[in-house]
């Protein structure tokens, strides 16, 4: 009984802990993206409110809590307040199967870094990631406004578009790390990453990343000079925030994601394993940034175009020369 | 235990969305109460040791089919001439399809009952992907490919269907 | 080379955006550091004085004529030796577009330009600028021009009285 | 053992009767697609709940492949639907009764 205690009481522990990191973390991903997006473009991003602007994130939530929480007229009452959780909720569900260190030692407890490692994480990863449309075209539809409604449509196609190739572009890991779970999938790239042996897998996975957490160059949803604000336009307060804040969850979720599955998770040399691991999600979250400081937003038909005739037949040819390549290795 | 007690609660969840479901005016209700059957069928799915197809439950069905019917839905109400919102049907159309659902129930719970298998209990018991797997590439090698092959005619056949018009023409113009 | 090029468009605004992240940024902070404005801008008006210290408006209302959004209004008045001024001048800045069509319109350059823009506040009525808060002590852009010093002071004196004038010929005198 | 396998095997039909009353009863043609799929779903509860029954792994890949053949009747459906507004501007069943003898 008292074993099952204490385990109940770590998961609650990790849960805690991951909870906490992954709020603070996107909360200074904002700060962060704002002031990197700001010194590409030759500004200082925001550095009034603290030293430096360090306590911008704060100043925010603050400002998004008193706003007052408008409901537009003849909206869809429920589905617009329940569509911003679904988003914020969806990004979170899947940090449970991320391992983001390995089996540590505490009091002579095996516990493993990582709140359920599931056989079937990938599997998980991409039930829960595909569930993040609803909040995007829930949000869009329950607005009753033209604008919210081209966005979420927009986002609809574009994430089930999208979600193909990425699930596509993961069974070349599969193959290779032999299990569907990320514990497994860290542990076999202990001497070389993924990124290395499956270049084109990496390549694919990257960028339909970017097109599921909805940033440039793939912002159709919310592209704010066509649509407004797309399907957050008629949201304020802290609903608002909560769409904004499970974007950047997102970002941090979909970047320990890539450095599960292509950049080795926390293998590395010298540094403490943990360390490693949040250098590298920072690593590919500051890649994001970057490609938003650069890009261009897609049309919506060459959108189109490099989903289903670039990136799918792309992921399945390498999905075969991965099998043939295995087999040849034995 | 624990199983048991879920199973008879995601039944009963199941049960009622998609009663809920079927009785919506607005589609868009009805795909909602229908992803929460969907959920709570995947989760039966886990407790009977299906975790793979479990997944593949709400990828396929919640991510992918019921978001279709979304986008599909939304597609024809954002023509100006929006007509998607058939009359739902009163009590008395209702009352001869109760008939036969409930003749329907008690035919299949009388078979039920006959069969002396049926009251004994589901065992736990799990599939691994990898025995799945192996099933599913080995023993039935055959169904995926005509399967595949159904795929490929559907997705021919829905971009027939869903080309408009000028596109049809235009294209028999380039030819 | 349709290819190369697309590849090179894919990849250079990286090293753009790389290259601009360890510039110095363009940004001037504002309450901090000021903007060296134009020495022409347009922002708040003054009235000004001639370079005898006395005002230079002589309240002729063309400015308020030529102001578009009709912000300056002015009650003239005249002195005892004839000399025009405004017995009161009044600027509403809250309606202010500072498009500079009063110190064009104004014959006596009393009303001009400053770069002064900080003219942000809470209460509008705050805005609204009367004859003592718009006369200052200078002249302005223009050091030397002294309107009444040109024309004279009305007609008070009789005709070639006044000080440079000869008087005016007689035409009955056949004298020269 | 979690469960009797009579109490699986009234789920599902009650499911599938559910299906069945809205694919019978409403005029939408939506709504229509839905009740199929509701009783595809409930076909694969049976499925795997036999394939739980007999501890064979068949049973869960008769799922895979309803689900390979849902997602092409729903793609083939939908853009019927779609075609079908196209041309009415409507999508009660009602109106497409041209082809009766």
């Amino acid at each position: 009984m008292s074993e099952m205690l204490v385990t109940l009481a770590l998961i609650l522990g990790k849960l805690l802990f991951i909870f906490g990191v992954v709020l603070f973390m996107a909360a200074y991903l904002v700060l962060a993206e704002r002031k990197i997006l700001g010194r590409m473009q030759l500004r200082y991003g925001p550095n009034r409110v603290g030293p430096f602007g360090l306590m911008q994130p704060l100043a925010d939530v603050i400002k998004l809590l008193t706003k007052e929480d408008f409901v537009p007229a003849r909206a869809d009452k429920w589905l617009f307040l329940i569509a911003p959780g679904i988003t914020a909720v969806t990004a979170l569900l899947v940090f449970a199967v991320i391992p983001f260190g390995p089996t540590l030692e505490i009091f002579g407890r095996q516990v493993p870094l990582v709140v359920v490692d599931l056989n079937i994480g990938v599997l998980y990863f991409l039930g829960v990631s595909s569930m993040a449309v609803y909040g995007v075209v829930l949000g869009g539809w329950a607005s009753n406004s033209k604008y919210s409604l081209l966005g979420g449509v927009r986002g609809l196609s574009q994430m089930v578009s999208y979600e193909l190739s990425l699930g596509l572009s993961l069974v070349p890991v599969i193959m290779m790390a032999r299990s569907f779970s990320l514990t497994d999938i860290v542990m076999a790239q202990q001497s070389i990453p993924f990124m290395l042996l499956n270049p084109v897998a990496f390549g694919v996975f990257f960028i339909c990343v970017l097109a599921e957490s909805n940033r440039i160059p793939f912002d159709l949803p919310e592209a704010e000079n066509e649509l407004v604000g797309g399907f957050h336009t008629e949201y304020s307060g802290m609903r608002f925030g909560l769409f904004f804040v499970g974007e950047y969850i997102n970002m941090v979720v979909l970047g320990s994601l890539v450095t599960v599955f292509f950049l080795g998770g926390w293998h590395g040399p010298w540094l403490p394993p943990l360390l490693w691991f949040l250098f590298k999600v920072l690593a590919v979250c500051a890649m994001f940034i970057w490609i938003r400081a650069s890009m261009p937003r897609l049309r919506y038909d060459q959108l189109m175009n490099l989903g289903w005739k670039i990136l799918l037949p792309l992921s399945l040819v390498n999905i075969l020369v991965t099998g043939a390549v295995l087999l040849g290795l034995g | 235990m624990i199983a048991t007690v879920m199973f008879y609660l995601l039944g009963a969840v199941a049960l009622g969305a998609t009663g809920l479901a079927i009785i919506q005016r607005n589609p868009v209700y009805a795909v909602i109460y229908l992803v929460k059957s969907i959920f709570a069928l995947a989760l039966i799915f886990y407790l009977l040791g299906a975790p793979l197809v479990a997944a593949l439950q709400v990828i396929v069905y919640a991510g992918a089919i019921m978001v279709l019917f979304l986008f599909v839905i939304m597609m024809l109400e954002i023509t100006p001439t929006s007509a998607t919102q058939c009359t739902a049907p009163g009590w008395a159309q209702w009352s001869p399809v109760l008939l036969l659902a409930l003749t329907l129930v008690t035919l299949t719970l009388l078979l039920i009952g006959l069969d002396p298998l049926a009251s004994e209990g589901v065992p736990r018991w799990h599939a691994s992907p990898r025995d799945f797997g192996y099933a599913l590439f080995k023993e039935y090698a055959l169904a995926v490919k005509i399967i595949s092959f159904q795929l490929s005619f559907a997705a021919v056949g829905a971009f027939h269907v869903g080309m408009t018009e000028r596109r049809r023409a235009q294209l028999e113009d380039e030819s | 080379m349709h290819v190369i090029r697309g590849i090179r468009g894919t990849f250079q605004p990286f090293w753009v955006t790389l290259r601009n992240m360890f510039r110095k940024p363009v940004t001037i902070q504002y309450p901090e550091e000021k903007q060296q404005l134009p020495e022409r801008y347009r922002a708040r008006l003054i009235l000004t004085r001639d370079p005898d210290g006395a005002e230079r408006c002589v309240a002729c209302h063309l400015c308020s004529a030529a102001c578009p959004v009709d912000c300056i209004s002015m009650q003239a008045a005249e002195a005892e030796d004839g000399r025009r001024y405004g017995a009161w001048f009044r600027i509403n800045f809250t309606r202010c577009i500072f498009c500079g069509l009063c110190t064009e319109a104004c014959p006596t350059l009393a009303i001009q330009v400053t770069a002064d823009f900080e003219l942000a506040g809470r209460d509008p009525l705050k805005l609204v600028y009367e004859k003592e808060d718009l006369l200052v002590d200078h002249c302005g852009n223009n050091n030397s021009y002294n309107f009444y010093r040109q024309s004279g002071i009305g007609v008070a004196a009789p005709r070639g009285t006044n000080p440079g004038e000869t008087p005016p010929a007689d035409v009955k005198d056949l004298m020269p | 053992m979690i469960v009797p396998l009579e109490h699986l095997l009234i789920l599902a039909t009650l499911l599938f009767a559910m299906g069945l009353g809205c694919v019978l009863v409403r005029r939408n043609l939506i709504m229509i697609l839905i009740g199929v799929e509701i009783m595809i779903n409930s076909v694969g509860l049976v499925l795997i709940g036999a394939s739980a029954f007999w501890q064979q792994v068949d049973g869960q890949i008769m799922v895979l492949i309803l689900m390979a053949i849902t997602a092409a009747e729903v793609a083939i459906g939908l853009a019927l639907v779609v075609y079908l507004h196209q041309q009415k501007k409507s999508i009660d069943v009602g109106i497409f009764d041209e082809m009766r003898g």
